[in-house]
């Protein structure tokens, strides 16, 4: 059997069963290879589960929204199991909250250009790394040599380049969220950007304020960040944020020791909320 | 009359010496207009803009006025220069047609929009019809013709080698008769444009007046991010928020681009929100569109563009919802 | 007063630097006292901002101050192993080196934003670390974070023209605004 | 909109010489906010105080800037000024106008310009605080010990003695930790067991102390005042209101079982006092060498007590007790050397002792009452070698720290051989011989004239050559080779954290260091104090020490407690952490930063979007939280603000100071 009709025997039988109260998959869009996510609760909608080499959207994120109703099945690949390990060590959800069918993933491609997504090209662990059962095997797919080769390339600018370079990301940001929203680690009950008491950042569209959002952004989530891409993939205006968050986590890399989040369901605490008596000193 | 593709950017040239010219192009990697100057290429081959032309009327940010504080601890209020004279050349008839759209909002119904009133009035629009549509385009089931925008000043036809020209409104016909030397005599028939992406809007507005509390609500808001991204790609999208920011000695008063996507959009300083989830948000927005704006204004919010087709991160679809909505069966209303 | 902060080669005559320290009360603060009551002379670009202790800085204070013009950013709390609250330095010590990475990343010069720990003795300290801050940023110019890239043009780019790239785009505050 | 009083301090001319106080007063009145600005020579003396209360009734002004001195200077001067007004205290905020202005500038218009952004600043961070109340934190006059060593009884008596209740906690069957098993104390050589039984029975009998032998906290919640602690009893099966220590059953039992207290180098009985002078005076069965408890047969003690004490079927018994303070006496252990010492036998020689060994082997009540006989074969030995610092100064097989007291405590040993084995040769191998107290050096010296040869160096192997035990070194001074055939070798080890406190401090939240010794709240300041307020430690607990300093540190602690103590209720700080429920996500970020385990995570009930959702949320306990605010930068949310300094004021002052 495919993966794909392993995923909509599951689900019917896991909905069916009771086991679970809705399954979060993908379906097809109307155009020609699209795909979109799918939240189903009736075991006779499984027949509309896809899962094809086009399933661009990561998964996890939708079960905050479900859990409501009960315990939720979701496919998940690599990315997506992170995402879960991610929420349940941040205690969003929690282990038992989440059924995992893991499927193998080769890497996703763009449907219009039908190239690998960038962010599938810099992927590390494109198997689940957190699953209750497997549909199918697990899948081959090459390692990026050096996820830090595009942070290296910005390094090498000048600052002044790197100002110009930032600057005119920040210049073509519209603050439409697309990449908070989507991002698993962002699941703060009320971001700040929306704290108007504080007005940690004005609601003008400019560069100063773009980059505070930019900057805040990636001092919030770059302890936890667990590299699915989907913020890059996600934004409209196609801004690197990916250069931003592997910045912060080379840093953590160099300085703390070898970081990659969401790999393990553990309760130690994230890099910046702990120390080391030995941490370098640069500030004497 | 006729302008031969030859003379385009001759005439874009003149026109740019004198007042600001805007154009598609494709700016730092984002397809949008920009004013006309050197490095900026316009592209009249691109089906559309991701950004909207709305900002041209409706900046994303627009500085209102601005004060400062002098010595004695005195507020002096000072208003900003008027817009300049602008030309928007080889806007799209859907995009034409947001501006029909922008204008109900912003003008009628006894509220005038100074900003909006002082830059329109010194908008001349030029729009270029479509000879290809892209895959997400449904102006036609929207009530657009891709070829024709009658709301524009100075309509443009391809007709292959040359742009049959319309002038179509007082404003229009000034300006192309200062255009004569680049134009021509004659007519061509136009280019026809295939939609291809088709949908049906019988009786849609009114069925949505019944299924405010229908399922389809929930089974569409499940997998949006609520992510501004729609609403600000939308072209007749033109929600703001009003607010102010001090830099130094000075203050400046401006209004931004709002979305109704946003739970801060409706959060009310007592912690309510009348729109907490992102049901009660998606549901509005689309009711805003396809129902409540026709039943103010008569037409539809929605122009067909597909640039929220395009670009929303979940694919979250309106002309599937549209396609949902008609084959809806609504609940007989219960007997008052 | 005219904002013409963009071009380096059009600093007002009158500029100075303006540099913000966040000091916490156990150490710095009291290095800060000390230095006056020790009559030790520095520049008066410096104000300094009481916090409880260095792990109470918020990378969010710091863009604040930098995108609202202030030139410098200090940030000074107990060595490490000092803290008041035992342990808020070394939490400080972490979140401010992969801050200040990320802010030089993104083009900002090293010398506007620094971090020194300043005990409650280093009275010299403090003033030395404030003379060399006011130095290190009269040597940069006034800070460049809030140029408006107008919406409709096409930005200027690192190859571009330098003058060009400088010039302020937009006269965000006209003339006759007073001093 | 708020009501704002700024008072402008002249200081004599120590701010009025340097800053234009009236042009700083004329700017003060265009800020937002601002209805009263007032001037003054000195405004902390008496009618300048006065001023600023009349100005705060008439004017009606509901938050005050002063700008005087520091606020490390008069900072409560002001908030004690505030009380006796409607405003409230903590509606408050000083702009420093003397030490960071006035003080470091010269030029008088650039000073008038920095204090006019001072002022600002404070005006901006002012008019966003909001009113603090502390609240009344009653202290429950009680204090519990843990741990009955010499520093443990040294701060029960003396808590005690000032007329307070004092619990000791004691896991050992009997009081007197580790110095009753001493022979004799460097450097008067008094008897160690003349000058320790004494402060044991002294503690027994006090009136105001209970003692809980055999006895382990169980667990504990609360803070300062209030310290909710539970201890097990351990079953001791026996009835101590009914035993009167006779000593009968011990005679009688049949089980032997190695004795710890001599260091394994005697066999007790399984019903047992530690040793003669134990306090409590009476025996426990050792449950698990008990034929009766084991098997279910013999019942000897039973049969014998004569006041039918003996009690099979006890059980542990737990007893919650509040307590307002609480002092950590847990002493150390010595560094189990075996493992890391495989050179020198690792175990396996029985003549190669530890110190505490040597202790018991000279002692008149040990195991050889006081003869020096090694332990394989009863012989004295005519040739000791003493080896310093095994397990200290060793970063690479033992601890990094120095011990501190093996260096006195070795030459004692070195003298009290060479005492009682006159024909002996005593052979010290050291690094370094550290003699800093009253009378040590002089000590140290005469057991060098007493014989006793100090070799610098380690030795690197120890290894059997008949019934001699070579030792192998290098005397460092020389850079030659030196062999020594010894009969018998003492090690004084390391003294490391004693067991289990890991585990004990992590429920007091107690910070350890890397060497897992509890932590001070501060190494020179607080010595004596932990960050948890209303925990203090005393003697080794904190490190190695000998028996003065920990004495000495027993007594500054039961001073702290004291302190404590006599006072009725404390008042909490009320400039701390503060949850905003409806934002926080209760993942627990807050909590792992917290230094004081003042946060912890509960599940609440809300109603949010007119349903019924429980959810974890994080939770201050205003007791513990010392205002730090490192919690506050973890959460992104901001669901956690720290009063007083709260991120929408930080942000304003930000601001202000940016509209210069």
């Amino acid at each position: 059997m495919s993966a794909q009709e392993i995923i909509r025997a599951r689900a019917k039988e896991l909905l069916e069963s009771g086991e679970i109260a809705t399954f979060i998959g993908w379906e097809a869009g109307r155009f020609t290879n699209q795909t979109t996510p799918l939240v189903i609760t009736d075991a006779a909608d499984a027949g509309k589960l896809v899962f094809n080499e086009y399933c661009a959207n990561t998964l996890a994120k939708y079960v905050t929204d479900v859990l409501a109703r009960g315990k939720v099945g979701l496919v998940v690949r690599g990315c997506d199991s992170r995402a879960i390990v991610r929420l349940i060590n941040d205690k969003v959800i929690k282990r038992e909250d989440v059924y995992l069918v893991g499927v193998g993933c080769p890497g996703m491609k763009d449907r219009k250009t039908d190239e690998p997504l960038k962010k599938c090209t810099e992927c590390r662990h494109n198997n689940p790394l957190v699953f209750d059962e497997m549909a199918g095997e697990n899948a081959e797919k090459a390692v990026p040599e050096d996820r830090f080769a595009e942070v290296k390339e910005v390094e090498a600018m000048t600052a002044a380049e790197r100002t110009r370079y930032f600057e005119s990301i920040y210049a073509k940001c519209i603050r439409c969220y697309a990449c908070r929203d989507v991002c698993p680690c962002c699941t703060c009950r009320e971001c700040f950007v929306d704290q108007r008491r504080e007005n940690w950042v004005g609601k003008q569209n400019n560069v100063a304020e773009n980059r505070f959002y930019g900057l805040t952004r990636v001092m919030h989530i770059g302890d936890r960040c667990i590299e699915c891409g989907e913020c890059e993939r996600v934004c409209p205006m196609d801004l690197p944020l990916m250069k931003l968050n592997r910045k912060v986590i080379q840093d953590m890399n160099d300085l703390f020791g070898e970081f990659e989040s969401g790999l393990v369901i553990s309760a130690e605490p994230s890099v910046l909320t702990t120390y080391e008596l030995t941490d370098r000193e640069e500030f004497m | 009359m006729l302008l031969s593709k030859q003379n385009l950017m001759p005439l874009l040239n003149s026109l740019a010496s004198d007042v600001d010219v805007f154009v598609p192009t494709t700016i730092d990697g984002v397809k949008k207009f920009a004013r006309l100057a050197d490095g900026v290429e316009p592209d009249f081959d691109m089906i559309n803009t991701t950004m909207p032309p709305k900002d041209l009327l409706f900046p994303q940010t627009q500085k209102m006025y601005h004060f400062d504080v002098d010595k004695n601890g005195s507020y002096h209020i000072h208003e900003y220069d008027e817009s300049r004279e602008q030309i928007v050349f080889g806007i799209r008839p859907c995009d034409m047609r947001s501006i029909v759209c922008l204008d109900e909002v912003f003008l009628t119904k006894g509220f005038v929009d100074e900003f909006y009133a002082n830059a329109r009035e010194k908008l001349l629009t030029v729009s270029i019809g479509c000879t290809q549509a892209a895959e997400t385009c449904f102006c036609t089931s929207m009530g657009v013709d891709p070829i024709y925008a009658p709301n524009a000043d100075v309509m443009l036809q391809d007709t292959g080698d040359a742009y049959k020209v319309t002038a179509q409104t007082p404003k229009g016909e000034a300006a192309v008769s200062a255009w004569s030397e680049f134009l021509s005599d004659g007519d061509a028939e136009p280019v026809n444009c295939d939609v291809t992406l088709k949908v049906s809007m019988e009786g849609v507005v009114d069925k949505l007046e019944g299924m405010y509390d229908s399922p389809i609500w929930e089974n569409l808001s499940i997998k949006c991010l609520n992510c501004g991204t729609c609403t600000y790609v939308c072209p007749t999208c033109h929600c703001f928020d009003i607010s102010q920011e001090n830099r130094k000695k000075d203050g400046v008063r401006f209004r931004c681009w709002d979305s109704c996507m946003f739970s801060e959009y409706t959060a009310m300083a007592g912690g309510h929100n009348p729109r907490p989830e992102k049901l009660e948000r998606e549901r509005n927005r689309f009711m805003h569109k396809l129902n409540f704006f026709e039943r103010r204004y008569g037409m539809s919010l929605c122009v067909g563009c597909g640039r929220c087709v395009e670009k929303c991160p979940v694919a979250l679809d309106i002309t599937r919802l549209i396609d949902d909505i008609g084959s809806y069966e609504v609940a007989p209303a219960s007997a008052e | 007063m005219p904002v013409v902060e963009n071009n380096a080669n059009a600093i007002p005559e009158d500029w100075e630097p303006k540099i913000i320290a966040f000091c916490c009360h156990w150490c710095t603060y009291t290095g800060a006292d000390l230095a006056g009551l020790n009559r030790m002379n520095y520049p008066a670009n410096v104000r300094v901002l009481r916090i409880p202790c260095s792990g109470r800085m918020n990378p969010q204070y710091v863009i604040e101050a930098l995108n609202k013009g202030c030139d410098g950013v200090l940030v000074c709390g107990c060595h490490p192993g000092d803290c008041h609250y035992v342990t808020g330095n070394y939490y400080a010590r972490r979140r401010m080196m992969i801050f200040k990475r990320l802010l030089e990343y993104e083009g900002l010069e090293p010398g506007r934003f620094q971090v020194k720990w300043i005990s409650g003795a280093e009275a010299g300290k403090f003033r030395d670390t404030v003379m060399k801050a006011v130095e290190d940023v009269r040597a940069l110019g006034p800070i460049n974070l809030t140029r408006e890239i107008p919406y409709f043009e096409l930005p200027a780019m690192p190859d571009d023209d330098e003058e060009a790239f400088n010039a302020v785009p937009e006269e965000v505050f006209p003339e006759e605004v007073n001093a | 909109m708020s009501r704002i009083g700024v008072f402008l301090c002249y200081c004599g001319s120590n701010i009025a010489g340097t800053v234009d106080v009236e042009a700083v007063a004329e700017m003060a009145r265009t800020l937002p906010g601002v209805v009263y600005v007032e001037t003054n020579k000195y405004t902390c003396s008496d009618p300048g105080q006065e001023g600023v209360k009349n100005a705060i009734i008439e004017k009606g002004i509901d938050r005050v800037v002063v700008g005087p001195c520091s606020p490390r200077m008069h900072e409560p001067t002001w908030r004690k000024l505030l009380a006796d007004t409607p405003v409230n205290p903590y509606m408050l905020e000083v702009a420093n106008l003397r030490e960071q202005c006035s003080w470091v500038h010269k030029d008088k218009a650039i000073a008038t310009e920095k204090a006019k952004d001072l002022v600002k600043m404070a005006v901006a961070k002012v008019a966003r605080l909001s009113p603090l109340h502390s609240t009344e934190i009653p202290v429950h006059k009680k204090a519990l010990v843990i741990g009955g060593g010499i520093a443990g009884m040294q701060t029960a008596l003396d808590i005690a003695d000032a007329g307070f209740k004092v619990t000791i906690v004691e896991r050992e069957t009997s009081l007197g930790g580790k110095m009753v098993m001493l022979d004799k104390t460097f450097p008067t050589m008094d008897c160690s067991a003349c000058i320790c039984t004494p402060k044991m029975s002294e503690v027994g009998n006090h009136p105001n102390i209970t003692v809980k032998s055999y006895s382990e906290v169980e667990s504990v919640s609360g803070y300062i005042g209030n310290f909710e602690v539970t201890i097990r009893e351990k079953a001791k099966y026996i009835d101590y209101t009914k035993c009167t220590g006779c000593g009968a059953c011990e005679t009688k039992c049949p089980s032997k079982v190695i004795n710890e207290f001599e260091q394994g180098m005697s066999k007790r009985t399984a019903i047992y006092k530690m040793f003669p002078q134990a306090v409590p005076s009476k025996p426990v069965i050792d449950a698990e060498h008990c034929r009766m408890l084991q098997e279910g047969k013999c019942g000897v003690c039973a049969k014998v007590c004569p006041t039918g004490a003996i009690n099979y079927q006890d059980e542990d018994k737990l007893t919650t007790e509040t307590y307002g303070a609480i002092v950590f006496a847990t002493g150390y252990k010595l560094i189990d050397w075996k493992p890391l010492y495989p050179e020198y036998g690792g175990g396996k020689y029985p003549d190669v002792i530890t110190g505490l060994q040597f202790e018991r082997l000279v002692n008149a009540s040990g195991p050889t009452e006081g003869h020096i006989l090694r332990p394989s074969d009863n012989k004295e030995p005519k040739s000791v070698v003493i080896i310093k610092c095994v397990g200290s100064r060793d970063p690479n097989k033992g601890k990094a720290y120095c011990s501190r007291a093996c260096c006195m405590y070795s030459a004692k040993h070195a003298h009290q051989y060479l005492d009682k084995v006159p024909d002996g040769r005593c052979y010290v191998f050291y690094m370094d011989v550290r003699t800093p107290g009253k009378g040590y050096d002089e000590f140290y010296m005469n057991t060098v004239h007493d014989g006793a040869q100090y070799l610098r160096g380690r030795v690197s192997k120890i290894y059997k050559e008949g019934d001699k035990l070579i030792c192998k070194g290098e005397d460092t001074l020389t850079s030659q080779q030196v062999t020594v055939a010894a009969d018998m070798v003492v090690l004084e080890t390391a003294m490391v954290p004693a067991d289990g406190i890991d585990e004990l401090a992590a429920k007091f939240t107690v910070g350890r260091d890397a060497d897992g010794w509890l932590v001070e709240a501060h190494a020179k300041l607080r010595p004596v104090e932990t960050n948890t307020a209303g925990i203090y430690l005393a003697g080794t607990a904190q490190g190695p020490k000998d028996i003065p300093d920990s004495v000495c540190q027993a007594g500054a602690a039961a001073s702290k407690v004291i302190g404590l103590l006599n006072k009725d209720k404390l008042e909490s700080n009320p400039q701390i952490s503060r949850v905003n429920e409806a934002l926080c996500q209760g993942d627990g970020a807050c909590a792992n930063i917290c230094p004081y385990g003042a946060i912890s995570i509960v599940e609440k009930q809300f109603r949010e979007n007119s349903r019924k959702v429980t959810r974890p949320v994080a939770q201050v306990n205003p007791g513990l939280c010392q205002g730090c605010g490192a919690c506050t930068v973890t959460c992104r949310a901001g669901a956690m603000d720290l009063m007083g300094y709260t991120n929408e004021s930080i942000m304003r002052e930000v601001d202000a100071l940016c509209q210069w």
